[in-house]
């Protein structure tokens, strides 16, 4: 059964870099803080795979909710600026 | 018996993720954003309800725990397609030429 | 007055005591024992959540506790997992039939329920059952996408989708 | 016979995770993303029950308990973002 968890860390670690690329690669802003959310969500699975599952649920509730929520938060606050 | 209790589970737990794998199929298929929504967010739901059923038969002392999960599931997901759609709506998204009837754009002009 | 204002806290005392039993049921679950320092901690928090939000958090107030009710509620449930099994192995026929025969559209239905909780219910239900997707809600009228839409005039709408959960609402909430 | 049947569950779920992130990446509009990241929340909620059950650790639960709360407030937020900012 170990082979089966390294085999989904493979997946989630693959998915983890498509989605740090969308971060990088597009040009709203919006979907770049999206990106960078669920980079930090795959983390978090990996963490767990890794057997940690404190760090994991800390990860989970401040890095991919709290901190998307802040960035969204602030975004819509500074809107009607003179840049994008 | 534990065993017939097992294989109940996995069988729950293939087709549960076979679900999963059509809302998948869905996602990538649908041409335009409400169908996705409908294809993608729904079967992963019933997807994820099996799966739950599943281990709940292979590890019975987890139930309650998994019971929970289950509702929230079932409480959380058609809120958050909902508004999803209805943003969607509200700007305007293009939708698929196939469209026969759009009644909210009607009753409410021409969005854009 | 005197008697509208006593049945107000009346009220008001009962729908407290149903919001507090479902979140010490909802924690009793949580942490999975009935230890008795466990339980004692329960207790208070959900005393101190009652009181602070006793105006805002109703989403009990509205049930009518009657036998009827109940057996309507559970009905209810049975309706809605059949309702998801069947309309979901439809979409997953239109998902993997190579040509994609679906046929959208955003149709408009009304219905007769009036509590607010009830209407929640039923465009939860409606969005759940895969093929129909509840879009806004305004009023009485609900926009609805429909993957398959067989019937575009409002009235036909409501029959195909609404009638089915509508009957076992109408009883739990009126 | 009840070790395969895990073993195709997982490929199974790993099959609708990659389709979600190639519609992650691709998505033309906005609400694409935002609909596979819903999809890939869920289909991650999936992985860590699975994962609970193979290791057999009861703890796991309550992290796929956090996700199940956490994604439906991130969505919201991002849907509401998005209808203000067209």
């Amino acid at each position: 059964m170990s082979s089966l968890l390294t085999a989904m860390a493979l997946v989630i670690a693959t998915a983890a870099i498509g989605a740090a690329f969308v971060a990088i690669s597009v040009n709203r802003i919006s979907i770049a803080i999206l990106a960078a959310g669920a980079v930090s969500l795959l983390a978090s699975v990996l963490f767990l795979l890794l057997a940690a599952p404190d760090v994991a649920m800390t990860e989970a509730a401040i890095g991919s909710g709290l901190t998307t929520f802040l960035f969204f938060f602030v975004l819509g606050r500074i809107r009607g600026g003179k840049y994008d | 018996m534990q065993t017939l209790l097992d294989i109940i589970g996995g069988i729950l737990l293939v087709s549960g993720t076979t679900f999963l794998m059509l809302g998948g199929l869905g996602l990538v298929r649908m041409p335009d954003i409400f169908n996705r929504i409908q294809a993608g967010t729904k079967a992963t739901t019933l997807g994820t309800l099996l799966t739950l059923a599943g281990i709940g038969f292979m590890h019975p002392e987890w139930s309650v725990k998994l019971l929970l999960i289950g509702l929230f599931l079932l409480f959380t997901n058609p809120l958050s397609s909902h508004v999803l759609a209805r943003s969607a709506e509200r700007s305007g998204v293009d939708k698929t030429p196939k469209t026969r009837i759009d009644a909210f754009a009607e009753d409410h002009g021409d969005p854009s | 007055m005197i008697e509208s204002m006593k049945a107000g806290t009346m009220t008001s005392e009962r729908d407290s005591a149903k919001l507090f039993a479902s979140l010490l049921i909802f924690w009793i679950m949580l942490n999975g024992t009935l230890a008795i320092d466990t339980l004692i901690i329960g207790v208070l928090a959900c005393l101190a959540i009652t009181y602070f939000f006793r105006d805002s958090l109703s989403y009990l107030t509205d049930f009518k506790m009657t036998p009827q009710a109940f057996v309507a509620a559970i009905k209810y449930f049975f309706f809605f997992l059949k309702e998801l099994v069947v309309s979901n192995v439809r979409i997953a026929r239109i998902v993997i039939s190579p040509d994609l025969p679906i046929n959208p559209g955003i149709v408009k239905v009304r219905t007769k329920l009036t509590s607010p909780m009830g209407r929640l219910l039923l465009a939860n239900s409606i969005t759940l059952t895969p093929g129909t997707l509840t879009v806004e809600i305004e009023d009485e009228w609900y926009y609805i996408h429909w993957v398959t839409a067989d019937a575009t005039d409002i009235e036909a709408a409501t029959n195909k989708i609404v009638a089915g959960f509508e009957c076992h609402l109408e009883v739990m909430y009126g | 016979m009840v070790d395969m049947l895990i073993y195709l569950a997982a490929a199974l779920a790993g099959i609708a995770f990659l389709m979600a992130l190639y519609r992650f990446v691709k998505g033309p509009l906005a609400y694409d993303r935002v609909i596979a990241f819903d999809v890939m929340t869920i289909i991650t909620i999936t992985c860590i029950i699975m994962t609970a059950m193979i290791t057999g650790r009861g703890i796991y639960l309550d992290v796929a308990l956090v996700y199940a709360l956490l994604s439906f407030m991130g969505v919201i937020v991002i849907a509401r973002y998005l209808e203000r900012s067209s």
